[in-house]
């Protein structure tokens, strides 16, 4: 899912306890890291420990601010009973999606990131996350979120959303 | 306190009877006994400043309403008229030529799961009784934050053009005088229906062009025109929530220019774009966004929610101030600064609009909107999220 | 309907703002105009003006406090589009309903109330009003609240109470 | 933050080329793609302090829920296992001889109008898919406050009774087996279903007596027995909501008494009643209430909410403190201050069992059952009136 980017003091709360009464949805927008599109990214101080073993990212993916969200908008599947690229049990995973790119901080790469949605149960109610940066009006429906996009399914009722790497921006 | 059948109640009446005696005769005459059944009716024609609010109940969206208030009235007792079920993110037309209202919803045999029926509800605007269906085929109907052109009426509201996205793109065509479906018409590529022309809409495409779209009388596509790219909708975005004034829609863009686009004749026409900033505000960067944020008066004002410090990211986040254009001189004529953060807009009928916000609480708040002052908040009345409020036609 | 007399500060901060947190619910119940069948009604001070115009009753039908809701629980029609004794556009009031004897501090009298619930929309949401005195578990489904009264009518989902007089308690 | 199609993304991600491959030799292997259509499962037994919370969301009816919390869990991530969608106040059972769970719910064809169904729907605790579900006929289920006993497992798990009212009173007998009805039994005058005997249950009734049914094997009425009257309804009346511990049902009364009943032969047996108010604090007018406001666990403690001050009309509201008691001496044994005011409580299965309370804020506090310390406040997870909750069995 992802069209409640749109947003709301009240409904923030439980995302950012923290923000400030007016301009916290610009808070929100400043906590991604950075914009591959609008600006080159340089690439991040590396961990001194290049071993396999190694972890390859790092951060809580229960909160909005983890990587893979750059693009998210939705109750995080993290907080529903799924992980960041895993549904909820008894929901399915929509098979139509959109696309970010988020830089994973641990390695410097840019990923490509896909935001299924968890379909067939309500709304998860949990952990609503709102990244609006690179959404587009709905005329572009590759870029937008406004659309629910339980596309595809059994049920086009919406549950929450996933962050899959599908692949590395640039090889 | 005592809750009892009628059978139980008159045994204990019988003890009190003594009591009551004793006082009965320095009385006025006792309370009438009231019918039963008795249900309210509204005009069949709504007050200037009466309201309908969409509420989509965004954790709970099977349980939307449309919420009819009077913004006039200064109690919750006289403010709330009445409501209408309106479940999964559903849309809302008024008719001004029937005293209907139509909402395209979707429901499923069990719930969340089972068959999916989309249709179109038809509510007598008096009682706001159910007055029959048009089923929707193909389970196709948009399922998208709500829009004020996913549902629109066009040809003295005997057409309404439902938006629907599968991610196939089309328009279901209902004729409101029959309650049936007419058509169906491809949008490839395009969205939402502007009302356009003699009997036809306009959507906007992917590569920042238009479609304009003319039906025949029976609904059925008569013809299409494409009007090409005008902006860029990457790097220069319009958005595609206008205020349409005399037939012309004023688009803002992401950056703070407004684009009109005349949808008087058959086919849209570009106009020239004038800036909502005026020159010496520009450093703060001021920029269109919300939800439904842009409105517009009988008067033929503008009005926009805008924001300080805009930049990629801040276009649905709603803004601190409203801000009020002539159209014809393109100029601002007033800066409202907004009590709470606001998401959207609306503007009511008549010589005396009023104002009306939905903020981040979820309230609405009303102004007066030729001077901005505040004149109450309305809250409390069982909303969850009022995304979208449509002044009663 | 009535079966949200449990009651909860989150809900009951719609009905009254003013409440300590505990002992809210209790303070509810206090407002009662006294129990008819607890305690036998001394009458009250009469209105001076006896005349026909004199006004029967008085109170705003908004509040919970209101006379006749002395055994009401749920939704208050009259914030919903309906008023104290008829229900809002578009809804059904049902014929089965519980019976409550409220005193009507105006004439003194005990009233006889029906609260009819009106049904075919969803909940109202608005105007929350829970008065739990004379209540019973539901083996007693004459006194009970704790049953959605939405019976015997279409739809049987619950919209909001009304509160009618249907006589008078001592003729 | 850039949201494309992967043909879109390519065209960039070529002009970034230059920037990562200046990277590429210092650094790990990067992250592999994760697979697709990925969808959790769960434990077909959960663990002991696994909770089943029954959000009826009040002001939403149609989108109630049942979610699955880890009270265990420090974060909300954590905490939340799952959820099933349960509309209209739906009741819920869980098996303990199959990997099953059975919410009872009603839906209407038109989301709050239209034509009803009510079905008792069978998810699989593993993976929380629906398997199937028995069309309950005649539109009868009861519709009311949740309570534990409105939908009872007997007989291993094998039967299913549904608790009618309309205001007729019945049960609906479902086989688990079959998945199909199998029997109505009327039980008029009486209410709910406390399982009983062999194969029975036992029903509460307005003349303050009890009705004891049992069914044959396949589920039909066998025989019924009635027990008279034994507490005076009006003025002394019993709660409806029991903890049952080793077949005994303990009934607190409105003043502060507590009837047990014993459940483990055919026909209900009453047994003395005992005050669970202390003599020396009875002046405090201490009383039970709540909504399910008692529990047990598996060492056979009873709990119970309690409020001081009681009186005609705070039977429903909650209270201050938790009460634990040993029943079988019949004292209380720890006396628990609750941080907030105290709506429902539970207490989980097994050794180590939680005190879970939903408070008036609409959380879950985790209590520790022995000492009474609050060890962490469950809230956040989309609930909206979570009136019942149940540990997992």
């Amino acid at each position: 899912m992802s069209w409640f980017d749109k947003f709301t003091e009240k409904s923030l709360r439980r995302v950012a306890q923290s923000s400030s009464r007016r301009g916290f949805l610009r808070g929100i927008g400043a906590v991604l890291v950075g914009s591959a599109a609008s600006a080159p990214l340089l690439p991040v101080a590396r961990a001194d420990n290049h071993s396999a073993s190694a972890p390859k990212e790092e951060g809580d993916p229960t909160q909005c601010e983890y990587w893979r969200y750059c693009a998210t908008d939705g109750f995080l599947c993290t907080c529903c009973g799924g992980t960041y690229n895993s549904c909820p049990p008894g929901t399915e995973m929509s098979p139509i999606t959109w696309i970010g790119t988020c830089q994973n901080p641990t390695d410097g790469r840019n990923y490509i990131i896909s935001y299924n949605d968890c379909c067939g149960k309500g709304p998860c109610g949990a952990c609503l996350c709102i990244r609006d940066e690179g959404d587009r009006p709905i005329y572009r429906s590759d870029k937008t979120n406004d659309y629910n996009w339980c596309l595809g399914t059994q049920s086009a009722v919406y549950h929450c959303s996933v962050a899959r790497v599908v692949g590395l921006a640039v090889e | 306190m005592q809750k009892l059948y009628v059978q139980s109640t008159l045994v204990f009446l019988f003890a009190l009877h003594a009591i009551d005696a004793w006082a009965d005769d320095h009385r006025s005459t006792p309370i009438e006994p009231d019918p039963m059944g008795l249900v309210e009716t509204l005009p069949a024609e709504y007050p200037e400043h009466w309201l309908l609010v969409m509420d989509a109940a965004f954790f709970h969206m099977l349980s939307g309403k449309v919420i009819v208030l009077d913004a006039d009235a200064d109690t919750l007792g006289k403010q709330y008229k009445g409501s209408m079920n309106a479940s999964f993110i559903a849309s809302l037309a008024q008719s001004t030529t029937k005293p209907e209202f139509y909402i395209a919803e979707t429901f499923y045999s069990r719930g969340v799961r089972g068959d999916r029926t989309d249709v179109v509800t038809i509510y007598d605007k008096s009682t706001l009784d159910v007055l029959g269906e048009v089923l929707l085929p193909g389970g196709k109907r948009a399922s998208a934050m709500p829009q004020r052109y996913a549902l629109t009426l066009i040809d003295d509201d005997k057409l309404l053009l439902v938006y629907n996205f599968t991610p196939a793109q089309s328009i279901t065509v209902v004729s409101t005088e029959t309650r049936s479906v007419v058509a169906e018409v491809a949008i490839p590529g395009c969205v939402l229906a502007y009302p356009t022309g003699d009997r036809g809409f306009t959507s906007m495409c992917s590569d920042g062009g238009l479609l304009s779209t003319q039906l025949n009388e029976d609904g059925t596509l008569d013809s299409q025109e494409r009007v090409a790219s005008f902006f860029d909708t990457d790097e220069d975005p319009v958005f595609e929530r206008p205020a349409i004034i005399d037939g012309i829609a004023y688009f803002p863009t992401f950056d703070g220019q407004v684009r009109p686009i005349d949808l008087n004749s058959n086919t849209a026409r570009i106009m020239p774009e004038w800036s909502l900033v005026p020159e010496e505000e520009a450093e703060a960067n001021w920029r269109p966004g919300g939800i439904a944020f842009t409105a517009k008066d009988d008067a033929g004002q503008l009005y926009v929610i805008m924001h300080p410090d805009g930049g990629e990211g801040t276009q649905n986040n709603g803004g601190t101030d409203v801000w009020v254009f002539d159209v014809e001189n393109q100029t601002r004529v007033h800066k409202f600064p907004l009590k709470e953060w606001g998401l959207s807009i609306e503007v009511t009928r008549g010589e005396n609009p009023l104002l009306v916000v939905t903020n981040g609480n979820f309230e609405l708040e009303i102004y007066n909107s030729q001077t901005g002052e505040l004149i109450r908040t309305l809250g409390g009345f069982g909303q969850e999220t009022p995304f979208l409020v449509r002044g009663a036609q």
